[in-house]
């Protein structure tokens, strides 16, 4: 299992995977894992307050979607589960964005196209495939390129974009997961399958749904495999970015596992109190993403107080202001249910749409008890 | 390996009060207590005791093999209960919810329907599949749907609702009981409602392969026959009541079993008002009310002094749950349905 | 890798006589030539050519990459294709059987239908899924099915078909051209019925999101109306030519479009004759035919003088093929129900 | 690739599996070869003559099947697809019964529970998953005994069944197949997959889709896996016993891939011309199944014209009962697509069985043209 920084703030060095950052770089991602804690705390909180009717955290693994979020460029496209929040803040979404489907105002959230992030997908697994799907259409887009190119004889493209697919431990037993690696594979499509082993799918262990490790799983596939301390940031990003440079290069898919630990809940609506060891939530505690980081840091002298003054700030900021947009996301208006269920509305919708404004519009009419009545 | 301790008599005693919710614990703890060869088994029902706690305790009391916390897939939870089936036992599987059915959608249409009839009747297939189901819980995307229409429309299935803790326990019980596979769709936003429950005589006196009553009159009414099931039969049941509020005579009837789709005591009660109104959640295109509208109006068209009509979801996907309140149909639209079909003179 | 030789114009030429699948090819052809985000993707469409020869020829023209031998899994077939559009890609998927587009379910129901409203619009999904369907081939079990209704009850999706050669070419180029998902379901039985095709207007012309007309009439009469599609729009017709001989006047509807649903055509037709027979080839309960039945009794329930009347499969699985000619709706079955129809007085 | 037959006929032994056969045994398999071979090609014939709608041939792969099949015991259950009519043949399932379907006068054709084969199944992949929850039916009904045997101390059960599921090269890409693989693991269940790689999945080469051999997939399941000469029956009946015996000592799944290939085309209604090429279908013949245990049984002098005029003899007789047999099915009556739809017919389904009958009879009523009217 590759890791770059143990948990005691130690550097390593693999030599298959060199990683050279600056200082800067280091306390970016120190910075990046603290607001995206920060966020996903006050998500938390935000639906305690019944602000959002539901929020899936991520507690524990933010370096695994800083990681991997910050090994994207901006003309990849991830494909995320409905818990890459911090992912999410990497491709740069208004965190307002992501809380609109958890306030029940949204189905969505943002622009696919602009972000370079699909939107959630809360059917299990079913992502997995768009990504293949967007990655071979990548390829053919190149194809269509280079043929062109060869008949105006202008220079070869770029490298092209590459796909970062994110799905869990449980989501490895999908038959759509499963089915896009044989795809991946056989198309030899330039995706990374990043699977977040975080222990659980619910309540179910890992162990009982991955009876040998994924990254033989993948290999089985004929997809080379990685396996990542999730909670080293260092590892996941260096091991994100080698295998998305290889899918550019045309060599094919990959699957990255990292292995972390979700903290809290499954979702707010959980209750891990009844599957859960303390223990284990203790072993994982030690091993928290953020504190190696910053012990890394604190032993370079890369961190003063002033730069983790600084960091809080920024994060005490961005709660502040998830707060405020939050409690500011309006009500969709009643009509937007009709809105966009096809290219264009078919007269028959249409019809639907200006009975229910009738029937709305007679309450106002008739304001107080029974309504149309 | 050590026998485990007798499970306990989990039949109801006396008159108990429980949640819809609860009430399905205990009947599937009577079930397994009665027949060694009932498995439950699904997403999180073990350890967890399913996201709605319906499996509660279960595990802990027959054992992880009876009780079985399975991987993470839809298709796998059904194809392996098909399997289970073929070798005699009688698999309850939940489904953990409405809009997760899809994945397992192929081995329901193509293998579960049709096993007794592709084998000529040799082989059975005794399975229970639960399905919380419906909307008005405030929930994210794919959990508040009302899929009934795809498997009512799915001839070798069998498919029941219910709206009260009584009728949730009677239900899940001649469900397991039923050689024939059952879809249970279970009302989730009912799931907290509390009633008295006693020990029925259904499971023991219904045929194996009878699921109890089909339809009952909740109401008896001369001006207008209202049809819910599930979620929406206390909707209907608001709605006649605020109708005699105002002097109208409202019938009320419920529908249990979904499919097959036995409509004489509809039928019985429209031939009386010549007016009905079916209420469910679903998006009306495609509905189970569809199928009962043209049914009734074959059977009863000399009866109908109008239209049959149909107060349900639009047709759109179920939308951000903002909005899920003027999707749903509630007593306001019923009752404006209700002026329209006696609008026809 | 040498630039391919630039595909040639494969609109039809003037008057070409080509057979129903010949036309679906040409409109393939066409569409694959004029547009190159067109991808042709399914088990064995590329160098097979398809197991109805559908695809036939249509590799060797565009390339592998352009017309793309799938590994077997609808699921993966479907899911890639949404991937696909959404980087701007137009996939049109084969599923090979009607009976096998259920692993892909889950994909159509809750992705493809889906992303557009999901994504607010800024996602579309411009994907056809071809199904050949229906029976009457003496196939095995699962290759003559009629499972359009599980995807006309699913808002998002669009559903057509045909029934003739130029209607099948029309129908396929404008579900290509059509910016939402289109399920173009293929009377297969009808595959090798020959007629005459020319180049149409009408891809040009729809809009991005039009299908063309919803519904035709093909035959106008005053005693009872027909409505049928796809494979049994023949029936309808031969139904109404032996009724003629008899003295009756029979009109006759085709659907093209199937959902999202538009019923002037129909409600005018019966607005004439006041009385109406759905004839359709799935199991009646449930049918798109109930949903018809429902929503033009509605609408003209003062012209109606007796019940919708529905001609289908009965509520069974497709039976083993030595009695599919029971099960399907003939000629016979279509005049009983107009008799019964007219019985109504 | 385990092989212990060559194309040429020698004998060869492997370690790790050996194969002690007597010499009734060797010309058993024989004459098994060239029953299934014959009743094979009698199908195809009733096929081409209109008393089939369709054939499904298993030409090639006999080995694959009789080697497979001849491992079973008894109280085993198979799962087949709807080509493996060698399996059905050594199950015992009358041959006659296996045309029912395709002739079209039944979905199925005989009692799984007597024969110990499930019925075909023709959603490709669909019986791999049921054939797991056989398998894990047969783990809970040996724990209740168990625990029945506990409390009442009497001796413990005999090893209990096994099971055998079939599928496809192309069926390989299935999330069900795959799916089945995580179910099969997580519950060590007893259950052997038999993948018969014959090279295509219709027009679709393997390669297409496995882009790792199918035992690494399995082997990255944790399901430990064995490649076969698949036309080699001494080999698959070697590896298969022995899988089946691993399954029954309650030591979990195992994966066989026999290596065929489908030597007609993929049904009586394909076309291989249009994807196969000819050179690689003689390269196949040069290893036909049969061909090589007779080579081998003439060299060992196991084999005179005695022997072989009899075995010809009697795929004869079988071609000529299966000819008869066929002929003579009748018709299903018309009310047999409302029996068993379930186990108790429902009102609304006897109320369209009568209608349909009381219509089929007004014809008989009123014969001529018009029928019911
Ligand atoms: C098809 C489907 N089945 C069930 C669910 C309910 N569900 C939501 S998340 C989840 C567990 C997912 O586990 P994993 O893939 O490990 O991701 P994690 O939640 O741990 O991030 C389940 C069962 C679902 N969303 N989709
Ligand atoms: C779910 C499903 N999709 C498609 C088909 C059509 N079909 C029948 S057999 C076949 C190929 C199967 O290939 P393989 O698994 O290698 O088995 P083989 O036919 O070679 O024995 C296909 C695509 C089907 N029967 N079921
Ligand atoms: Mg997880
Ligand atoms: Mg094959």
């Amino acid at each position: 299992m590759l890791q770059l920084l143990t948990p005691e703030g130690r550097r390593v060095d693999d030599p298959d995977l060199p990683l050279h950052l600056t200082d800067d770089q280091y306390r970016a991602f120190y910075r990046d894992l603290v607001l995206v804690r920060r966020f996903d705390d006050e998500a938390t909180a935000l639906q305690r307050q019944g602000e959002l009717g539901l929020w899936a955290p991520l507690r524990g693994q933010e370096a695994a979607q800083v990681g991997s979020g910050r090994a994207l460029r901006p003309e990849d496209m991830a494909f995320p589960t409905y818990r890459e929040h911090g992912v999410a803040l990497c491709r740069g979404v208004d965190p307002v964005d992501i809380l609109g489907l958890f306030r029940g105002t949204t189905l969505g959230g943002w622009s696919p196209e602009a972000t370079g992030l699909a939107l959630y997908t809360i059917v299990v697994g079913a992502q997995a495939l768009h990504a293949v799907g967007y990655a071979m259409a990548i390829q053919q887009e190149q194809r269509q390129q280079e043929q062109c190119q060869l008949t105006s004889s202008s220079p070869v493209v770029a490298a092209p974009p590459a796909v970062l697919a994110y799905f869990g431990d449980g989501a490895s037993s999908q038959g759509d997961v499963l089915e896009s690696f044989v795809w991946a594979k056989s198309f030899d499509a330039p995706v990374v399958f990043f699977c977040t082993n975080n222990q659980f799918a619910i309540s179910v262990p890992a162990a009982r749904q991955l009876g040998a490790p994924l990254t033989a799983r993948a290999e089985g596939f004929g997809i080379p495999a990685t396996a990542v301390d999730g909670n080293d940031v260092l590892a996941v990003h260096a091991a994100t970015t080698a295998a998305l440079e290889r899918a550019r290069r045309g060599e094919g898919p990959q699957l990255i596992e990292a292995h972390t630990y979700r903290m809290g809940p499954h979702t707010t609506s959980d209750d891990p109190s009844r599957y859960r060891d303390p223990a284990e939530l203790a072993a994982w505690e030690a091993r928290d993403p953020l504190l190696r980081l910053r012990r890394y840091l604190e032993g370079q002298g890369l961190a003063d107080a002033g730069f983790l003054g600084e960091v809080d700030a920024a994060a005490e900021t961005l709660a502040a202001q998830v707060r405020a947009g939050c409690r500011a996301i309006p009500d969709p208006l009643p009509g937007a249910m009709f809105d966009h269920v096809y290219a264009t509305e078919p007269p028959s919708l249409t019809e639907q749409r200006q009975w229910h404004e009738q029937y709305l519009a007679s309450f106002e009419n008739a304001p107080g008890s029974g309504g149309a009545r | 390996m050590t026998a485990p301790a007798l499970p306990r008599d989990r039949t109801v005693q006396g008159r108990e009060r429980l949640t819809l919710a609860g009430a399905i614990t205990r009947g599937l703890s009577a079930e397994l207590a009665a027949d060694d060869r009932v498995v439950v088994m699904g997403e999180d029902v073990g350890r967890l005791g399913g996201v709605f706690r319906v499996t509660d305790g279960l595990q802990q009391e027959f054992g992880e093999h009876r009780v079985v916390d399975t991987p993470l897939a839809e298709s796998g939870i059904i194809g392996t209960a098909v399997g289970m089936a073929m070798r005699g036992r009688r698999p309850v599987c939940e489904i953990q919810f409405d809009g997760f059915v899809f994945p397992a959608f192929d081995q329901i249409v193509t293998q579960v329907a049709r096993l007794h009839v592709r084998s000529g009747g040799r082989v059975r297939m005794p399975i229970t599949i639960r399905i919380p189901y419906g909307g008005g819980i405030g929930a994210v995307e794919h959990h508040s749907e009302s899929p009934e229409a795809y498997f009512c429309a799915t001839p070798g299935l069998r498919v029941m609702t219910c709206s009260t803790p009584q009728d949730a326990y009677d239900a899940v019980r001649a469900a397991v009981r039923c050689d024939d596979p059952v879809i249970l769709f279970e009302p989730k936003r009912r799931y907290w409602d509390k009633g008295d429950v006693v020990e029925s005589v259904l499971p023991k006196s219904v045929p194996p392969t009878g699921l109890g009553e089909a339809a009952r009159v909740l109401r008896s009414g001369t001006d207008v026959t209202l049809v819910g099931y599930g979620p929406t039969v206390r909707t209907c049941l608001d709605a006649a009541e605020a109708a005699a509020a105002e002097g109208r005579s409202i019938g009320v009837v419920e529908l249990r079993v979904l499919a097959p789709l036995e409509l004489d005591v509809v039928v019985a009660a429209v031939r009386t008002t010549g007016r009905l109104v079916l209420v469910s959640e679903a998006p009306q295109t495609g509905s189970l009310a569809a199928e009962i509208a043209a049914r009734v109006t074959e059977q009863a068209f000399y009866s109908l002094e109008a239209p049959v009509l149909r107060v349900g979801g639009f047709d759109v996907p179920y939308p951000p749950s903002r909005l899920e309140e003027l999707y749903l149909p509630d007593v306001d639209r019923v009752l404006d349905a209700v002026d329209r079909s006696l609008a026809f003179a």
